[in-house]
């Protein structure tokens, strides 16, 4: 997979003329969450999903499978561990996709800030739409994340996959520097043993 | 077949589009009715349109190659096909060409779309998803045989235009006593023909992330939406053919589809979910002996 | 064109088997030489004996010293009789040259007096119409085969010609004991007369007669459970030995015991003998077919398939019907080729590989593919595979048994000729594709021998025709007593 | 008639008595002496089934004609199938000598080198 | 003498002979193919007068008068055989390597003709023997258990069907067809065959066919066989000459029907007769299907999936009525081709990778597009995908099946066609499609004559699935009576209709909808299989991730139970008893004791004496 990673780079986005608006509306208020809950946000979620605040009447949805999601939601602290997953199933996605990270540990390490252990800046490695303050953030400040991704959607102003591709020697220099070149191999095969 | 019957023509381009939304309707009525039952306000009714719309509407597509592409195709059409030769409420559609076996396999053709274009994908997720259903495909295939040979042999007849026009003279097929039993059989299996829990196996979201559908995205999994919405239309259209009578209008139809699809939610929102060979062991014992005591009344 | 000159089957091997000393005493290794010409001469003679019946279509009746029967003792070379005494000189012919690579154990004149004797047995057992001269030409036959089957002088050959010889002499003891019974109620010795005469004579005698010169005759045709000595004999004597008595001297036998059966068609209790001898012949079938399933050595194997089809024979030939009768010539002549191939085969296996366990044809098909080829097509035969001559006569044998009312039979026989198919099958498996080895060279004249052999085996089981009606004239002369009767030129006694 | 069921009686003995020996005695001579045993009695049957009371040895005499003679084709077989014996019990003899050779032995419970 | 039917019959076999005995590559092929085209050519030419008229050949052999005849219906079943066989030869110019081959090949592909227009029991019998003994030496080369398992079971089915012959020879003295018919006929007023016998006649000959036809219990040798013989033959093997004994079947109908329906009478408004035998199609159709859905070698699946489908014909034809035959005809024919067509497939990946087991395999649809493709039309086909044969032959099943009121045997059916459509699946999955293994990178596409073979069988299963009325109309004539209506491509039952070619039409269209949706959407872009979403896990090549192993281990878990239990092992243990038994009897008998020996002697003297005496 190594040396095909990156086509998503050259590939031509298909531009919808006539039905754009509509799609956009669609986008809009079908948010399909891929629940890949990292860190203590993700008991966050159960209370957004369930009657008290009940996220579905907005149109989302958690959904366990990344090829079909659209947000993209980073509930905590990320460890270089789980970043590499969290940047594999990012670049599975289908553009458009939006990121939003919750809470201060992904903005900026949060309590982690000295930890050797913990990405500090979660933007320097993928881009983020919307960043939640907040330790952590309460669903109501959640679901204020949620309603203001959806405006920008609207105002076409979510446009993290954009940078992602115009700017993506930027991020995977980061990557790299990160996990070191050819990391992707290097995580399949660790992998090897438990099998 | 060479004059081209354009009243036919109209019929079919309306009854796809009828179908295709009211199809999306149901899907939305069930995440709607499953919502009211957990205490939630529930998504729009028309939410599913969305969904599938968003997702057509994804600027990138992702493909593992032609079978990958094949597969969500040929499932929808699969499902058009099926849905064109089952009489819907006063529309005959091409129902007089073909009878019920053929909508029987018609209706599980889709099936193996999906298959190839899961199993092509080499994700062992989808996998795992494609041999749970072809394992509950094969469970709930003597229960559903079964109840659709009581009906046969009740009415007589392979047709559904004549088994719906019999119904009208003779009573709805859940009268009969032995097509009672057929009835509750085929609800049964109609439970694991839509994908509902306690048969929601093949899916299971919670344990091999969507089973078939987890590597599909994009315009792919609009398209399997889709079929899924007409599927759903189709299925319960046939459920009602069969053992409510029929309708003579769409309206009595509506209400019938719609009756039908309340108790497969109601039972889905109720129950948890069989693991396969445990769906296995009770297709075959239950529904089977029912099935068995029903085709016995009737021949 | 005289047919008394018939009389040379029987006087030819006779004379020239007294003659061998005088040959040895000019030259040793002229012996065997002399052998193979007499043996050549004999096909000659039989081969014009042969074309003499089948042309004028009608038997040959040699008088002894001109003295009309019942007085003299008389040869009657019917059909069956001149069709077999060809098969005897061919086969003893192809005996002899393969005597020649086989046996190396002295004295070599005696083995060649041995030789002919027993084939002047068995070729006046079968030509004879005196039941007293049926008895002494089957004590030739006898005794020169258990001379011959101890030749080899090991302590097998001598234990296996000690059993044979028990159980022969024993055989022939009431063999002989029938004949007096036979002659004491009819007053005669001649078969037509016999065969006149027997419808009057007090049946209990003559049921009693009957079934001891059938037990006498059985010994000789290994009918169970009088075989025992068989699977030994077979095993133990020289291998061109081995391919005659399978070839001709058990048939020998069984045409006799059939003869006899035959002829007394008017004693009242005819049936039940028959029916007696069906369960025996069933049996003999079922019995040796399980021996021979787990056999480790392959010429005793082939000799347990033997007795089996022998078996088959004596069930057609006991089911008392002409299609009976007929079925089983055609069986006794297939089975006569396909044997005399087989052991054949196995013998020069035998003597280039030195044994005949089954270890020692692994690989065969690679070693010594001409022979690997014909026991190939022999053991084919054997288990009646289509195209190959045995099928016909095995399904003739199936319908004339069913049709005369043993069902039961037929289906223990179709049932034991599946295990002749595994044993059978495994060889070929075993000498086709398991094991490996160098080419050996193969003679060339044995191998024409062997393809000679195959070839008759395909043609008859292409195209049966000629042979079914061989088979068929044959059989009307055994089962058509009155015919018989009439044929010879009897003394105006009864009539 | 009297007379004519003892030589009957005579002969169905001694076949009796030679099938005792060959069935019972485990010694290979014994058994061979059993079986010349049993030719003599049959030999003995044979010539006694051409018998004819009160008649003489079919020798062509003065005052014996063939009307006064005994049936002389039974004495002729018996010849024959004396010959026969005499052949027969000569060629096994021999062979037990081989066998004795062999094996050591004439019992024959012990010669069954070749079996099944 | 020399007539069309006789080059028929005979042109395989003598075209064997020539290539094994010049064993030159190239002639060899060349002479075998033209031996497997000659019946196709005079098949072809026959099909206008056969419907009329019948075509003739009779020949005495060894005093029996062989009667081959060309009617309508043997014509039907020939055709059918010379398609595959054509095919078979084919996939053999590509798949083998010896004289040997081609000689049983083509051996066994006259003896199945010769069967088909046998019109006497004794060439009837004769090439029966000749078919069985041709492939049973196709297997003895690569197996020496499983062929004798095959030929022992086959040779007890041939010598059953013997004793039957020799039954009827004796009650009727007949031997050819017309006049055992007649005779049997005759005997419904005359009843010289009692209740008993009749009995004995059926069980005798089914057991005969339902051998040869792989029914239930005494299918144990068909998983063997198929898989240890050249695949390319198998084709054959499975598509032509397991129709021997379902056309054994039918001839059973023709001969005894009438007397059989007359001393068992009906059970529940059925042939009693026939009932057996739908039953043992339904049972075959069951356990068949739930093995193959259980292999792990895709050779046992196939093989197990033709024995199910075998029993598809059967319970048609158990089935009685008219219909049920039109269906079971129909799905000779096309079980005949998809299944051929599946062989071919098998042959030319194990002739490409060396592999057998599912577990090796994977990945290869794109190495090898055109056999994936033609494997994918034989998996529509046979798991009955409406435009296709095998939808319109098992639609025809089913609605005989329940027209005749036999709601559990149709039920069978439905349970035997989910589990088809579940072990092809798995077929495909575990084949085509996955992680390939890095050993098969330079798998090819299967050679020339190979993909021909198989293009010549996968257009009748489009042809015939499309037009199904082609086949249906033959059907129709064959009986000479209007069984299954409607015009080429639509079937009318006097209950149901299928009308193929509209629902192809429709199909097209909703695909032509579904495509358009489809390409309206963002154009693809293709990615590597490692590109599936493992929980964000990277995945390389280094591991494969398909489930090629224990796929349907659920069902085996559900089905522990009964899989305790295996005909095949019974089999085993009745023969290495009879082998002890014959040990046991040899060594007890044969004890080497000259003494023991006498003792039969006298023994049997002693009986003598007694039955003399009483």
């Amino acid at each position: 997979m190594s040396e095909r990673n990156d086509d998503f780079i050259t590939y031509e986005l298909q531009e919808f003329k006539l039905f754009e608006p509509l799609f956009r509306w669609a986008r809009k208020k079908s948010l399909w969450i891929v629940a890949f809950c990292t860190g203590c946000g993700g008991i966050e979620m159960p209370p957004l999903a369930t009657a008290r605040y009940d996220f579905e009447r907005f149109g989302i949805m958690p959904n366990p499978a990344p090829r079909m999601g659209d947000l993209f939601l980073i509930t905590g602290y990320v460890t270089p561990k789980t970043l590499k997953r969290i940047i594999i199933t990012y670049e599975m996605m289908q553009d458009p996709k939006y990121v939003m990270i919750h809470g201060s540990c992904p903005i900026n390490g949060g309590v982690y800030w000295d930890s050797y252990n913990v990405v500090k800046q979660f933007d320097k490695y993928l881009p983020v739409d919307v960043a939640i303050a907040g330790c952590m953030p309460r669903p109501e400040a959640v679901m204020d994340g949620i309603m203001e991704i959806m405006r920008k959607i609207e105002s076409g102003k979510a446009d993290g996959w954009k940078r992602y591709r115009d700017n993506y020697e930027w991020y995977k220099k980061n990557q790299d520097e990160l996990f070191g070149e050819g990391w992707r191999e290097k995580e399949g095969k660790r992998w090897l043993a438990w099998i | 077949m060479i004059g081209i019957d354009w009243k036919i023509v109209l019929e079919v381009i309306g009854m796809l589009i009828y179908a295709t939304f009211m199809g999306f309707i149901f899907m939305g009525i069930e995440r709607k009715a499953m919502a009211r039952i957990q205490r939630r306000v529930g998504p729009p009714l028309y939410q599913p349109i969305l969904d599938t719309l968003k997702l057509l509407g994804k600027k990138e597509s992702v493909s593992h190659g032609l079978i990958y592409d094949f597969g969500p195709v040929f499932a929808l059409g699969a499902t058009i096909t099926a849905l064109l030769f089952i009489p819907i409420a006063n529309f005959q559609l091409f129902s007089s060409n073909a009878d019920l076996i053929v909508v029987a396999y018609l209706l599980e053709v889709p099936m193996l779309g999906i298959m190839l274009g899961a199993m092509s994908s080499g994700n062992p997720y989808s996998a795992v998803g494609v041999q749970r259903g072809l394992l509950t495909m094969v469970a709930m295939q003597l229960p559903y045989g079964l109840a659709l040979i009581a009906i046969v042999q009740h009415w007589g007849s392979f047709k559904l235009s004549e088994i719906v026009a019999l119904q009208s003279v003779h009573g709805w097929s859940i009268t009969v006593p032995a097509l009672l039993l057929a009835f509750i059989v085929f609800d049964i299996v109609f439970q694991a023909m839509l994908g509902l829990e306690p048969f929601d196996i093949i899916t299971a979201p919670a344990e091999i992330s969507m089973g078939p559908m987890l590597e599909y995205g994009g315009k792919h999994a609009a398209l399997l939406f889709t079929q899924h919405a007409v599927q759903l239309f189709a299925e319960t259209a046939f459920f009602a053919v069969l053992f409510l009578g029929g309708a003579s209008n769409l309206i009595e139809l509506l209400i019938k589809q719609i009756a039908v699809l309340f108790i497969a939610i109601f039972v889905a929102s109720i129950y948890p979910r069989f693991t396969i060979d445990q769906a296995a062991k009770f297709f075959w014992k239950w529904p089977t002996i029912i099935g068995i005591i029903a085709v016995l009344l009737t021949v | 064109m005289n047919g008394q000159y018939a009389a040379l089957i029987i006087a030819l091997p006779l004379v020239s088997a007294f003659f061998v000393p005088v040959i040895k005493a000019i030259s040793k290794k002229a012996v065997m030489p002399f052998l193979l010409l007499v043996t050549l001469a004999q096909v000659g003679i039989a081969g014009w004996v042969f074309n003499e019946v089948y042309t004028s279509d009608k038997p040959i009746i040699v008088m002894a010293g001109g003295w009309r029967p019942p007085v003299g003792i008389n040869l009657y070379i019917g059909h069956f009789a001149a069709l077999f005494v060809l098969i005897i000189a061919v086969i003893s012919f192809f005996m002899a040259y393969f005597s020649i690579k086989a046996v190396k154990v002295e004295p070599l004149d005696k083995y060649a007096m041995l030789f002919l004797l027993l084939m002047l047995g068995a070729t006046g057992m079968i030509a004879t119409g005196d039941i007293f001269n049926l008895f002494v030409f089957m004590e030739i036959t006898a005794i020169t085969a258990y001379a011959l089957t101890a030749y080899n002088k090991t302590g097998e050959a001598a234990e296996a010609s000690m059993k044979y010889m028990i159980l022969g002499g024993i055989g022939s003891s009431f063999f002989l004991i029938g004949i007096a019974l036979i002659y004491g109620a009819t007053g005669t010795l001649n078969m037509a007369q016999i065969a006149q005469l027997a419808g009057n004579i007090n049946p209990t005698v003559a049921q009693v007669g009957l079934a001891l010169l059938i037990f006498g005759l059985a010994v000789e045709a290994e009918l169970f459970p009088l075989n025992a000595w068989a699977p030994d004999a077979y095993q133990a004597a020289p291998h061109p030995i081995t391919v005659m008595f399978s070839a001709f001297v058990v048939k020998a036998g069984l045409y006799a015991a059939a003869r006899l059966l035959y002829l007394m068609q008017a004693v009242s209790t005819w049936h039940s003998v028959l029916r007696l001898l069906v369960i025996m012949a069933v049996l003999t079938v079922v019995v040796a077919e399980f021996s021979a399933l787990r056999q480790r050595d392959v010429k005793r194997m082939i000799a347990y398939s033997s007795i089996s089809q022998v078996g088959m024979i004596a069930f057609a030939l006991a089911l008392g019907s002409q299609a009976g009768v007929d079925a089983g010539v055609f069986h006794m002549v297939n089975h006569a080729i396909v044997k005399a191939l087989l052991f054949l085969g196995v013998g020069y296996v035998g003597i280039k590989l030195g044994g005949t366990t089954l270890e020692d044809f692994e690989g065969l098909g690679r070693r010594m593919p001409l022979t690997a080829f014909a026991i190939t097509v022999g053991s084919l035969s054997a288990v009646g595979i289509p195209l190959f001559n045995i099928f016909w006569s095995k399904v003739r044998i199936m319908l004339a048994g069913v049709s005369a009312g043993y069902t039961w039979g037929v289906a223990l026989i179709l049932g034991a000729s599946v295990v002749e198919a595994v044993y059978y099958l495994r060889l070929i498996h075993r000498i086709w594709f398991a094991g490996g080895g160098e080419r050996l060279s193969e003679s060339f004249a044995l191998g024409a021998i062997m393809l000679f052999l195959v070839a008759l085996i395909l043609v008859i089981g292409f195209y049966p025709n000629y042979a079914w009606s061989l088979a068929q004239k044959a059989g009307a002369d055994i089962f058509d007593v009155t015919r018989y009767v009439s044929n010879v030129p009897l003394m105006g006694v009864g009539a | 008639m009297i007379h004519i069921s003892v030589y009957y009686f005579g002969a169905i003995s001694l076949i009796l008595i030679g099938l005792y020996a060959v069935l019972v005695k485990k010694n290979l001579l014994k058994m061979l002496i059993g079986l010349s045993i049993m030719e003599t009695g049959v030999n003995l049957l044979l010539i006694s089934v051409g018998y004819i009371s009160g008649r003489s040895a079919p020798i062509l005499s003065e005052g014996v004609g063939p009307n006064q003679a005994v049936d002389p084709i039974p004495q002729a077989l018996v010849l024959t199938a004396i010959v026969i014996g005499v052949a027969t019990t000569a060629m096994a003899l021999s062979v037990a000598i081989i066998l004795y050779e062999k094996y050591g032995t004439l019992n024959v419970e012990e010669i069954r080198r070749l079996r099944g | 003498m020399i007539n069309d039917l006789m080059i028929l019959i005979f042109a395989p076999l003598v075209a064997g002979i020539l290539a094994w005995a010049f064993d030159v590559r190239g002639i060899r092929e060349a002479i075998g193919f033209i031996g497997a085209a000659i019946p196709v050519v005079i098949l072809a030419k026959t099909y206008q007068t056969v419907l009329s008229n019948s075509i003739n050949y009779t020949i005495t052999v060894g005093g029996f008068k062989l009667i081959f005849q060309l009617t309508a219906l043997n014509w039907y079943f020939a055709a059918v055989a010379a398609i595959v066989g054509i095919a078979m030869a084919l996939g053999m110019i590509s798949t083998s390597r010896s004289g040997y081959e081609w000689l049983f090949a083509l051996m066994s592909y006259t003896g199945v003709l010769g069967v088909f227009l046998s019109q006497d029991f004794i060439g009837f019998f004769l090439l029966w023997e000749l078919m069985t003994f041709a492939s049973f030496m196709m297997v003895l080369r690569n197996n020496r258990h499983e062929s004798l398992k095959y030929f022992v079971l086959s040779v007890i089915g041939a010598y059953a069907m013997m004793l039957g012959i020799a039954i009827l020879y004796a009650k009727t003295g007949a031997l050819d067809f017309a006049t055992i018919r007649q005779a049997l006929y005759m005997d419904l007023s005359i009843g010289a065959i009692s209740k008993g016998e009749s009995a004995l006649l059926f069980v005798l000959f089914l057991t005969a066919f339902g051998v040869k036809a792989g029914a239930f219990p005494l299918h144990v040798w068909a998983p063997g066989a198929y898989s240890e013989a050249n695949q390319s033959y198998t084709s054959f093997f499975s598509g032509a000459l397991s129709k021997a004994g379902v056309y054994g079947i039918l001839l059973l109908y023709i001969l005894m029907g009438a007397k059989l329906y007359a001393e068992f009478g009906t059970f529940h408004g059925h042939l009693t007769f026939a009932y057996v035998i739908a039953w043992i199609g339904a049972i075959t159709v069951v356990v068949a299907s739930f093995l193959a859905v259980l292999q792990e070698d895709i050779r046992k699946l196939f093989a197990y999936s033709s024995v199910g489908q075998v029993g598809y014909i059967l319970l048609a034809f158990g089935v009685g009525t008219s219909l049920g035959f039109a269906g079971g005809l129909f799905h000779v024919l096309s079980h005949a081709v998809f299944k051929g067509l599946f062989w071919l497939v098998t042959a030319a990946i194990i002739l490409q990778t060396g592999k057998t087991k599912f577990k090796d395999m994977g990945g290869l649809a794109e190495k090898m597009p055109f056999t994936f493709a033609m494997g994918l039309i034989a998996v529509l086909s046979l798991s009955g995908i409406p435009p296709m044969a095998g939808f319109a032959s098992k639609w025809l099943i089913y609605e005989a099946a329940i027209q005749a009121h036999m709601p559990l045997v149709a039920g069978a059916i439905f349970l035997g066609s989910g589990l088809a459509f579940a072990y092809v699946v798995r077929f495909l999955y575990a084949v085509w499609f996955g992680q390939r293994p890095s050993d098969l990178d330079n798998v090819k596409e299967a050679p020339l004559p190979l993909l021909i073979g198989m293009a010549i069988l996968a257009i009748p299963n489009i042809l015939f699935g499309v037009a199904p009325g082609l086949v249906t109309e033959y059907i129709n004539k064959a009986f000479g009576s209007e069984i299954v209506g409607g015009d080429y491509f639509k079937l009318v039952t006097p209950t149901g209709t299928y009308n193929a070619l509209l629902v192809t039409i429709v199909l097209v269209l909703g695909l032509a909808i579904a495509g358009l949706v489809f390409l309206y959407g963002a154009t693809t872009r293709k990615i590597p299989v490692t590109n599936t979403y493992q929980s964000g896990n990277p995945v390389i090549e280094d591991y494969n991730l398909s489930i090629r192993r224990n796929f349907y281990k659920p069902l085996a878990e559900a089905l522990d139970f009964w899989l305790k239990y295996s005909w095949d092992r019974f089999y085993e243990r009745i023969a290495g008893i009879a082998e002890d038994f014959a040990d046991t009897l040899r060594q007890s008998f044969y004890n080497g004791n000259v003494q023991s020996y006498s003792w039969y002697l006298a023994i049997v003297l002693l009986i003598l004496a007694l039955w003399g005496v009483l």
